[in-house]
């Protein structure tokens, strides 16, 4: 399993970019198809929060005014924090520092794992106010969209698991890997930032 | 290990903490009321996000030294992400 | 896979495969668009239960749905029961195609085959015997139809674990595949596969929006994803078996 | 011989173990056992009264029931590493563990279908109610032919060091007899036969439960095995 790129799809991506251009594309291409789709069903959740938020805005602003914002802003500083370490752990990678990029993935997933944690505190503090999936449309879009992005979360941290392994294993890592990894957990981070204002601060 | 903290990714980290901070206190002090958030609080809160979005995919992701396609993508789902978000939250007020 | 019988005899006189190259594949291969364009005959065009009906409807016009659609199902359903065997052939294949995988033993294989196996019955048939019901005797109690309705569509939409178990041992093995049988990018969106089924949740407690078994995202998203990774995992079984040389042992 | 995906499959258990174990202590209707002897009415009201819990932990049950299948398959890839005269055993395990997983998805759907409209009339109600228990806890005949199919895969099982030891056998035969009496809950209302009774309930479940955990330890053993063996001789 020296290489695992697959040569069609790296000619297919080299193929599309501008000649001349000294693009480089981070990580696996098939990544990168993921990432775009996710962004797209993720466009499809905020669009059906948004249209319910304008049928029923009442609703919406009172249920919005039990939120926690300071837990939801807690958690956006920490996913940054973790996007960072995750981010300068392959720039150690390709430093050839193996293990420093692998205390930076453990950083990053510590982080990963904090987020997981301080939502878990959240969703405890509103189910223990009553607030469930069904208590109305407001709260049904907040469990499924915290919850869809958690479950993301958590394949994340498996995802570190991985690279963690990888970069503390004997032999030099794969660079490639690594990348496909922090791709997927900057994705991630990213989503949280549009879900914390829209869910949050958008009332 | 430290080394790697004098990389231009830690600038954009505190920026980008930093512009956290600012839209949780427009949202929740500054620009909030029981009616809602006023209309230019609001309006930054929306572009604080694309703009941090924006700063990740283009920084710790290093889509902007991705090839076209990719840079093209990414900016064209975050002018329609948030063109809806802007345009239906705007309307519904 | 030391001991497989196959493998331990392969010197005396192996037959001749080249005539046939990996013709009952191919025979498999073919049922999957067959099967697909019947079962959206069955559910989209006769039984009108794709896009489903609103679980808002009042009692009167469940009725309605049903008595003005009593021929169409009952066309819909004998279609169904007729041709439902043909999600097994597209299985067996996938089982092969998992089985030529190397890092990934035959655990997942058999694992996606449980699914299906189990899935077949919640996931599809009992659908279709609920309505046929229905439509039997439309002239029965109310609630009974209502009853009937809820289970056939809840049924249809709402049985989630086995196709999460389906996704998730296919996204495994295709992540631990070391010869590419599958590309990668297919794994990723089985991964998606996974989250459509986990945005089905809340069709057990919404009546209307878009989570409920005909809304936006639970319904209509999830049938999007669901029909494009059907598409592309056509594709790739078909890029596989072609590469797949005839000769090549298997279990 | 690579063993990783065996050991995914395996450490699902432990995953999936703990969210149905939390979805058997959130459902109300376990502690103690919903009576078979309730009236229309009061089956009706109590789902009424606690349709959040009801839906939450048969929702858990709807995504993980089945994901115990993996495991089951290592089972079967293990028995497939027996010196036994055929695979037949192992096959019949596949099958049996497939058949089995669809009655549990058939209880959790009447479950949910009953909690899905509270306001249904209550002999519907109960109907579904009767439904979900009856095959929650009588069809022990799938447990039975997988648990006997691997004892008497592991009794022939003709190696100087079998895959699985001896008292494994002994120990599937012992759970599923221990499992027995769940079928006799389709004839009684009272006592430990019935459905909520020590013999078909707590009994069943107990052992099922304490099933799972043994035998995630004795696989995990088998598979290490295996890949000390097979990595030798490859």
């Amino acid at each position: 399993m020296a290489n695992t790129t697959n040569p069609g799809l790296r000619a297919c991506t080299q193929g599309i970019s501008i000649p001349g251009d000294t693009a480089h594309l981070p990580g696996d291409s098939s990544i990168w198809v993921f990432v775009i789709g996710e962004m797209v069903t993720f466009s499809c959740y905020f669009a059906a929060y948004l249209f319910d938020h304008r049928q029923l805005h009442d609703v919406f602003l009172q249920s919005q005014g039990y939120l926690s914002p300071n837990l939801g802003a807690l958690n956006t500083l920490v996913l940054l924090t973790s996007s960072l370490f995750v981010a300068l752990s392959v720039h150690a990678t390709r430093a050839g520092d193996s293990g420093v990029a692998a205390r930076f993935v453990g950083l990053g997933g510590a982080c990963g794992a904090g987020f997981a944690c301080i939502k878990g505190v959240e969703w405890h503090s509103e189910l223990a106010k009553g607030f469930t999936l069904g208590t109305n449309k407001f709260f049904m879009h907040y469990y499924m969209l915290t919850g869809v992005h958690l479950f993301h979360v958590l394949l994340g941290l498996v995802f570190l698991g991985i690279m963690w392994r990888e970069l503390s294993g004997p032999g030099s890592p794969r660079v490639r890997l690594v990348e496909t990894g922090a791709t997927y957990w900057h994705m991630v981070d990213f989503l949280w930032i549009i879900i914390f204002p829209l869910l949050y601060l958008l009332r | 290990m430290k080394g790697y903290f004098r990389s231009p990714l830690t600038y954009v980290w505190s920026l980008l903490s930093t512009i956290t901070i600012l839209s949780w206190w427009l949202g929740t002090r500054a620009g909030s009321h029981p009616s809602g958030l006023n209309a230019i609080s609001a309006a930054a809160v929306v572009l604080i996000a694309c703009v941090k979005s924006r700063l990740v995919i283009r920084n710790f992701m290093e889509v902007s030294r991705a090839p076209m396609w990719l840079r093209v993508t990414s900016d064209s789902w975050l002018a329609l992400t948030f063109g809806m978000i802007a345009s239906f939250y705007f309307l519904s007020r | 896979m030391t001991d497989t019988p196959a493998m331990a005899a392969p010197a005396i006189q192996a037959p001749d495969l080249t005539r046939t190259k990996n013709l009952d594949q191919w025979i498999c291969w073919w049922s999957i668009p067959v099967f697909y364009n019947l079962f959206g005959i069955v559910f989209v065009y006769l039984a009108r239960l794709m896009p489903p009906p609103s679980p808002g409807l009042t009692t009167d016009q469940i009725i309605h749905f049903i008595r003005s659609n009593a021929t169409h199902l009952q066309i819909a359903i004998v279609t169904l029961s007729l041709s439902l065997g043909l999600a097994s052939l597209s299985s067996g294949i996938i089982v092969v195609q998992m089985r030529r995988m190397k890092g990934a033993g035959p655990a997942l294989a058999y694992a996606y085959l449980a699914a299906l196996a189990v899935a077949a019955l919640p996931g599809c048939l009992f659908c279709g015997l609920m309505f046929a019901l229905a439509a039997f005797r439309p002239d029965r109690d109310p609630a009974l139809v209502v009853l009937l309705y809820d289970m056939g569509l809840l049924s249809f939409v709402g049985s989630l674990g086995c196709f999460i178990v389906q996704y998730m041992v296919f996204a495994i093995a295709i992540f631990l595949d070391e010869r590419e049988i599958f590309p990668k990018w297919l794994g990723y969106m089985s991964i998606w596969g996974v989250v459509t089924e986990l945005l089905a949740i809340p069709i057990w407690i919404f009546r209307s929006g878009p989570y409920a078994w005909n809304g936006l995202i639970s319904f209509y998203l999830g049938t999007i994803i669901f029909v494009v990774w059907e598409f592309c995992l056509v594709v790739s079984l078909y890029k596989a078996i072609k590469t797949q040389p005839s000769q090549e042992v298997l279990a | 011989m690579n063993t990783t995906d065996q050991r995914i499959c395996l450490w699902l258990v432990p995953g999936f173990g703990a969210l149905l174990m939390l979805a058997f202590c959130i459902f109300p209707g376990f502690f103690p056992p919903l009576s078979p002897t309730l009236s229309a009415e009061e089956v009706a009201t109590f789902y009424r009264n606690n349709v959040g819990p009801i839906r939450a932990s048969m929702l858990i049950c709807n995504v993980c029931g089945v994901a115990f299948i993996p495991f089951f398959m290592v089972i079967v890839v293990q028995m497939q590493r027996m010196a036994n005269p055929s695979r037949a055993f192992a096959y019949s395990y596949l099958s049996a563990a497939a058949s089995g997983a669809t009655l549990f998805a058939l209880a959790d759907l009447a479950w949910l279908i009953a909690a899905f409209r509270p306001e249904r009339d209550p002999q519907l109600t109960m109907l579904l109610n009767d439904l979900a228990w009856m095959a929650f806890v009588t069809p022990v005949g799938f447990i039975l032919a997988q648990n006997l199919s691997l004892a008497l895969g592991i009794y022939m099982d003709a190696q100087p060091r079998p895959v699985f030891p001896r008292w494994v056998g002994h120990f599937n035969i012992a759970a599923a007899l221990l499992m027995t009496p769940g079928a006799f809950a389709l004839m009684f209302m009272t006592g430990p036969l019935a459905w909520d009774g020590a013999l078909a309930f707590w009994l069943r479940v107990g052992s099922y439960a304490l099933y799972l955990a043994v035998m995630f330890f004795v696989v995990r053993a088998a598979i290490d095995r295996q890949a000390v063996e097979e990595g030798a001789t490859a």
